[in-house]
């Protein structure tokens, strides 16, 4: 065996060094001073995000494959890091109010270090504690405004169904394990192409598309979603649409394509079923809605449909366009829920109709609104076009009656992401008065829109740094 | 030197009131009055541009001849397997869209100079001049492009733009409604034309205009004949929903709820043209398909007589434009079906004078009558609204087809064009629609302007910024056909698909146009406006018994016209427009309803019970079981043969 | 693989003792006992680790489970539910609905694992005797990137658990 | 004679599983329903241990995994508690079919 380079763990060591002294500090500081957690947190994550960047281009496996450092997981610890930060920034005033700010932003940093450890995992216990390690403090984070109903209900429906779902996803890891005798990922894979296909097989197979689809919200999966994301706070419903979901994707094409490519024959056409009948429900049941954040429960239903589309080819061009997608996707989530966040922080509403005028209280938080949901419904010029086209570009051949489903369905998306933004800018106020924006959600709202504009406009820098990080996906 | 800037810079048309709608939103917001400059002042500028643009194209003969492309990369794409699909975003100058980049820029200009004065006092004074912004810089983008992505995007944009303008009223549900419906109709057609593109890239590898009308010109090498008709079918379904052709028209009348200068700019001039320009864009398509010219000239063909026959029995003065835009944009594509660019632009070009002449005369109406429409109910406006009376009187006579007004020779070159390609049927559905459009008109023109002066009304003439764009309009409709004379027709020398055509002048053509046009006039008059006296003549009639009757038969021939009108005319234009309320529309509706009831009953299943949701996860892991096991190829039958 | 008779009846007793132990949590109609039934499932469930040769394992499930987690489940039931515990553990309204799904789901298991010839993958090696010392090195070599992530989780939920039982006057308190 | 295989302890596992299964389908308790999920972690134990000592007997894997298994449940069970310990001071109630106020 290889000496361990601890070197190589340098972020999640650091992300983790990060959520003790978040923690250890909310026990010495006073009070009155706690906000400045927040910042501590932000500005943490931004400067590993740097020595993140300074990674780049670290190609290597750690333990005989156990833990995979290369650009694919790379570019998913930056995504996850990013959105952290983000939410941070954008819900700092929210979270003041809502009060345990220590425990609040050393859960949502060991979150992101859980998804590190999952984009990183290139064995079945390693995945399996960083997706456990995520789920719970995702869990704490959900029922965090333990004072609400709501919020614990939605608790207490992610902890149990989210139980539920990691025994079936262990229950299809441990058959995996016993068909091949290894839990590392490429040697299983290795080990399934020499192997013909068992029953057993197709049922592990099986388990791991529930007890994943489950994480990725994919229909009949979902069922959670809706509640949870309406009963969490605001800013954790942000954090898991993106963060969660994202993190489920990086593994799910780990475990997938470079798992199982032995038996992709078995496995594609039951995932396209799976994303066309997400893109249909999520969308269509979308438009009914009368809550903000439901709404965007099932629209990020529906994207989550359509991010899986890239799962189905298991090409490199699917790997790519999942990750382009993943990533526009954290900027739009982070516009519409930063609104959202911060709206409830104002008037204590969630509801559509409450954001009646909204362009002439706040122009800002109406512009960010319309800018995330139309590049979530893949209006061109904006960034969901773009990663829409990447996606939906690499099943042409083959799939193309996916290609229609999920072209009607962005017709119909239009419909219901319009309704929201014609209550913004057409209906009058019922209290016009004036939203003023702290500067740090200011920032956050702008940051999302730009960079929904930019990568929609120019998405070639993206795109190149994309096609690198997929490359180095097949290279183990 | 201005010049040459100009053609090399000829993005910073739509680029100007692109950065005007981000001024208005982000900055200039709270003061009304410094938006409409901003927006104004934008366009122009934008103008200014596209004027020395347009100049500098027209008096270069070598850009007559060959375009003038420039672009840069968008993004590209590339696949293993597959050619690296690249998509640029360029302008391309040539006579067509240097014509078109001048009047969108000239006419917007003075339409948004006109919305100052109508949009007057109104709370979204700001709003709707940002919104008016990002429509003219969408249209300008869509009219520059050099590539077919490039266009759908800025088609697109138009359409958003538009579904804004129209619900501008917004406490009006009658104006929600029909944006919706302008926008869904519009989707629906976009479909086909994103299919359509879609297509068109699979087979071609480019959407570069430029690209593409060499590759299709000798399109055996990638694919079928019968490919490249359905292509160009599903490329002509966008343009029949954005420009209002049978069966999609439906939104376009509705539309007329947004304000008047929304209805001038989008639904007279701009945008409902962009159909007719898309596929003057891509007619090197449609020129290879004969079926596919013979949709559009018939579908063209049917349009303009269908909406004239309707527009007879309308009484509201904005639908009876609307119903008259909706027929001339298919005297545009039947132009177009009969492959005449030449006439089909040129029809463009001076309808988009006439035509938002005659809606904005029509908003200075309403202006001042506060908004009431019914033509029935005006009467002798000419005596207070000299100004708006005599240049909707010019726009009339242009519209009419009366020499020397500018529609008299874009009418005529169609109907030339349509004769001398032997489509004798089409001349006459042509021919009978301007008579039509003629009558109609006139009936519009005599009832609201001229005879009795209602005692109700009270009308005033508008203040500068709504007269002087009139008047301007008004030399626009008078003199912009003399550019297009069949004695000397520069156009046809810019403007042409494939070879200028030059076709010894048709006198008779002409002379029957003029005759139709005339015929139509009259008979408004005499049922209209001689006719202010019936009622007293039916009662003499009465009187003395069928002698009288007989000595009075002039009257007999106006109750023949009468009940032509009523019973023919009018029987048929109701049945179509039950069948367009009834049918075309319920299809509409249906789509959007169906899609509404769906997500109802969908969410039935989400009961806010936890272990609802586990049943129907094991639900889930059950179905995909099964389907595991019966769409993998080995699969099945390990699991129902066995292997042990 | 040699399996003497005592194997074979200790399996069956085991197995037997899991299932109808685990049977009579589900349908004991109170709570306490339910539990009572559980911690009797898990040492049953130790017992058959013991046939697997996993000492260790063994060992960690008696500590662990039987001991910590049904501990911890009476307390909590004791903190909501202090009156009268007779019919605490009723069954809801989806009781045949559940029941045919779980008779498809044991059927899919049997149709699936029950076909595959799991025989032909058992590798004829024994396990070394003294399970510990190989685990306790494994962990803290080849399985020390989980093991640290697990000490981190066990961090979370133990500060989770803090933070959402606390009571309503200290988070108030602290809330401020 | 009737040996014991690999066979037996994969349907034993997979009947554990399903008992679980319907406990968490039917319970109306939510302790009820989250000790049912212990029943399934532990079905998913049975599996891996069996595959340790048949398929790797030498390399424990399937005996590490199990051993993460069991502290990931336990801190679930905690954290589990601690939900419905705070719920039930919101609603004075643990029957999950009360907890339907998320909806549509």
């Amino acid at each position: 065996m290889m000496p361990f380079d601890p070197s190589a763990l340098t972020l999640e060591m650091l992300v983790a060094a990060l959520g003790l002294g978040v923690l250890i500090l909310g026990l010495i500081v006073p009070h009155g001073s706690r906000h400045g957690l927040g910042w501590l947190s932000f500005f943490g994550l931004l400067g590993i995000m740097g020595v993140a960047l300074s990674m780049w281009g670290d190609n290597r496996e750690l333990l005989s494959g156990m833990y995979l450092l290369d650009n694919y997981a790379l570019f998913w610890k930056i995504t996850f890091m990013l959105s952290a930060a983000l939410v941070i920034l954008g819900c700092m005033r929210y979270v003041d109010s809502m009060g345990g700010q220590a425990e609040y932003y050393s859960m949502i940093i060991f979150a992101t270090l859980g998804m590190m450890v999952m984009a990183s995992a290139g064995d079945f216990i390693t995945l399996y504690l960083g997706l456990e390690l995520m789920t719970i403090a995702f869990i704490i984070l959900v029922c965090f405004r333990k004072m609400e109903a709501k919020s614990v209900e939605a608790g207490m429906k992610y902890i149990l169904l989210a139980g539920m779902s990691s025994a079936v996803l262990l229950y299809g890891l441990s058959l995996l394990y016993g068909l091949t005798g290894s839990v590392i990922i490429l040697e299983v894979s290795r080990i399934i192409a020499l192997q013909p296909v068992t029953p057993a097989l197709v049922l592990a197979v099986v388990m791991l598309v529930a007890g994943l689809g489950f994480k990725i919200s994919a229909v009949p999966f979902h069922m959670w979603t809706p509640d949870v994301y309406e009963g969490a706070p605001t800013p954790v419903t942000s954090f898991l649409a993106m963060g969660s979901k994202a993190a489920s994707f990086a593994i799910l094409l780990r475990l997938f394509i470079a798992g199982l490519p032995g038996i992709w024959e078995n496995w594609t056409m039951v995932v396209a079923i799976l994303a066309a009948v997400t893109i249909i429900f999520g969308n269509l049941v979308a438009i009914p809605q009368t809550n903000v954040k439901r709404l965007l429960a099932y629209s990020s239903i529906a994207q989550a449909g359509y991010i899986l589309v890239g799962l189905v080819t298991a090409t490199e061009a699917g790997i790519k366009g999942v990750m382009f997608y993943a990533f526009l996707y954290v900027f739009a989530t982070v516009g519409a829920f930063t609104v959202a966040t911060y709206f409830y922080h104002v008037t204590g509403s969630d509801e559509l109709k409450d954001y009646a005028g909204l362009s002439q209280r706040s122009p800002l938080m109406a512009a960010v609104m319309l800018v995330a949901m139309l590049s979530m419904a893949g209006i061109p010029p904006l960034a969901g076009f773009v990663g829409k086209f990447y996606l939906f570009k690499t099943i042409v051949d083959g799939y193309l009656w996916l290609v229609f489903i999920g072209l009607i369905m962005s017709m119909v998306s239009v419909y219901y992401y319009l309704r929201v933004a014609l209550v913004m800018y057409r209906d009058e106020p019922a209290d016009p008065t004036p939203i003023k924006l702290p500067s740090p959600v200011a920032v956050t709202l702008i940051v999302a829109m730009v960079v929904t504009l930019v990568i929609g406009i120019y998405p070639g820098p993206l795109s190149e740094v994309v096609n690198e990080a997929a490359h180095t996906f097949f290279m183990h | 030197m201005l010049v040459e800037f100009a053609l090399y810079h000829a993005w910073l048309v739509p680029l100007l009131p692109a950065l005007a709608f981000g001024v208005i939103v982000f900055l200039t917001r709270p003061w009304p009055k410094l938006s409409a400059i901003v927006a104004v002042g934008s366009m122009a500028v934008a103008c200014f541009f596209a004027t020395l643009a347009a100049y500098g194209v027209f008096t270069n003969h070598e850009f007559v001849e060959k375009p003038l492309v420039y672009a840069t990369r968008w993004f590209s794409l590339g696949l293993p397997g597959m050619p690296e699909v690249q998509i640029d975003v360029g302008v391309q100058l040539d006579p067509t869209s240097a014509m078109m980049l001048f009047m969108v820029s000239f006419i917007a200009t003075f339409i948004f100079l006109y919305s100052i004065g109508y949009m007057e006092g109104d709370p979204g004074f700001s709003v709707f001049f940002s919104y008016l912004s990002l429509f003219g810089a969408s249209m300008l983008l869509l009219v520059i492009s050099s590539n077919l992505l490039q266009m759908f995007v800025a088609w697109g944009l138009v359409g958003l733009c538009s579904y804004l303008l129209i619900g501008f009223y917004s406490h009006k549900i009658s104006a929600r409604e029909a944006a919706k419906k302008a926008f869904v109709t519009c989707r629906v057609a976009d479909f086909g034309l994103l299919l359509g593109l879609l297509a068109l890239q699979i087979v071609f590898g480019t959407l570069n205009l430029t690209e593409l009308s060499e590759k299709i010109a000798h399109f055996e090498e990638y694919t079928t004949f019968g490919m490249l008709t359905l292509i160009a079918v599903l490329v002509f379904i966008g343009p029949i929903g954005k420009s209002g052709q049978f069966p999609l028209h439906v939104w376009l009348p509705d539309a007329m709820e947004g304000p008047t200068p929304v209805s001038a700019l989008i639904h007279a001039a701009t945008m409902v043209v962009a159909g007719v320009y898309l596929v003057g864009r891509t007619l090197f398509l449609f020129h290879e398909v004969p079926s596919a010219m013979q949709l559009v000239a018939v579908t063209g063909g049917f349009t303009a007589l269908f909406a004239a026959t309707i527009a007879i029995t309308q009484r509201e003065i904005k639908r009876i434009l609307a119903y008259s835009t909706v027929s001339q944009l298919g005297y545009m594509m039947l132009a177009l079906g009969v492959g005449s660019l030449t006439a089909s632009m040129f029809h463009l070009w001076t309808h988009a004078f006439f035509k938002a002449l005659m809606f904005l005369g029509a908003g200075s109406v309403l202006h001042a009558l506060h908004h009431k429409a019914d033509v029935w109910e005006m009467g002798g406006l000419y005596k207070k609204m000299p100004i708006t009376t005599w240049t909707f009187v010019i726009g009339g006579l242009a519209i009419a087809g009366i020499p020397p007004f500018a529609g008299f020779w874009s009418k005529d070159e169609i109907l030339v064009a349509t004769l001398s390609e032997g489509h004798y049927v089409l001349f006459a559905v042509g021919a009978f629609t301007a008579f039509l459009t003629a009558f109609y008109m006139w009936r519009m023109i005599f009832l609201a302007f001229f005879g009795e002066e209602k005692p109700e009304n009270h009308p005033h003439e508008s203040p500068w910024t709504m007269t002087v764009p009139l008047v301007v309009l008004a030399v626009g409709a008078l003199g912009a056909g003399w550019v297009g004379t069949p004695w000397h027709n520069v156009w046809a020398e810019w403007i042409f698909f494939g070879h200028p055509h030059h076709g010894p002048v048709n006198y008779g053509a002409m002379l029957l146009s003029i005759v139709l046009a005339a015929a139509g006039i009259y008979l408004a008059y005499m049922l209209y406006l001689k006719d202010a006296k019936k009622k007293r003549a039916r009662r003499l009639a009465e009187w003395f018994g069928p002698v009288y009757r007989m000595l009075y038969n002039k009257y007999y021939i106006d109750e023949l016209y009468l009940w032509f009108n009523h019973a023919l005319v009018d029987g048929t234009a109701r049945l179509m427009y039950l069948f367009d309320i009834y049918v075309v529309d319920g299809i509409v509706n249906g789509i959007g309803g169906f899609a509404k009831l769906s997500g109802d009953g969908l969410r039935v299943f989400q009961s806010g019970r936890l272990q609802n949701y586990a049943l129907i996860f094991f639900l889930g892991v059950l179905a995909v079981a099964v389907l595991m096991a019966f769409t993998g190829p080995s699969a099945a039958s390990l699991v129902l043969g066995g292997v042990k | 693989m040699e399996t003497s008779i005592y194997t074979v009846v200790a399996f069956y007793g085991l197995a037997l003792t899991i299932l109808g132990a685990a049977t009579l949590v589900v349908f004991a109609r109170n709570i306490v006992h339910s539990v009572l039934f559980l911690a009797l499932t898990f040492i049953a469930m130790a017992g058959l680790f013991l046939t697997l040769d996993a000492d260790f394992i063994a060992a960690v499930q008696v500590l662990v489970y039987a001991g910590a987690v049904c501990i911890m489940v009476v307390f909590g039931i004791m903190l909501i539910q202090r009156a009268d515990m007779k019919a605490t553990n009723l069954f809801n309204r989806q009781l045949f609905t559940g029941g045919g799904v779980v008779a498809l789901v044991v059927a899919l298991c049997a149709v699936f694992a029950g076909r595959t010839a799991w025989a032909e993958m058992v590798a004829a090696e024994a396990v070394p005797e003294g399970t510990v010392q190989f685990i306790g090195a494994l962990l803290m070599s080849k399985y020390v990137i989980p093991f640290e992530v697990a000490a981190l989780l066990l961090l979370v939920a133990l500060i989770g658990a803090i933070v959402l039982a606390r009571d309503e006057e200290v988070k108030a308190d602290a809330g401020d | 004679m009737l040996a014991i295989s690999l066979t037996h302890y994969v349907v034993l596992s997979a009947l554990l599983f399903s008992i679980g299964l319907f406990g968490v389908l039917t319970k109306r308790n939510a302790v009820a329903v989250l000790i049912c999920i212990e029943l399934m972690l532990n079905a998913v134990n049975i599996n891996l241990v069996a595959f340790s000592k048949y398929v790797t007997p030498t390399d424990f894997i399937g005996q590490i995994f199990s051993i993460f298994v069991i502290t990931v449940a336990a801190a679930e069970v905690g954290v589990g508690l601690a939900i419905i310990i705070a719920i039930y001071r919101n609603r004075l109630s643990v029957n999950l079919d009360d907890f339907d106020w998320l909806k549509w």
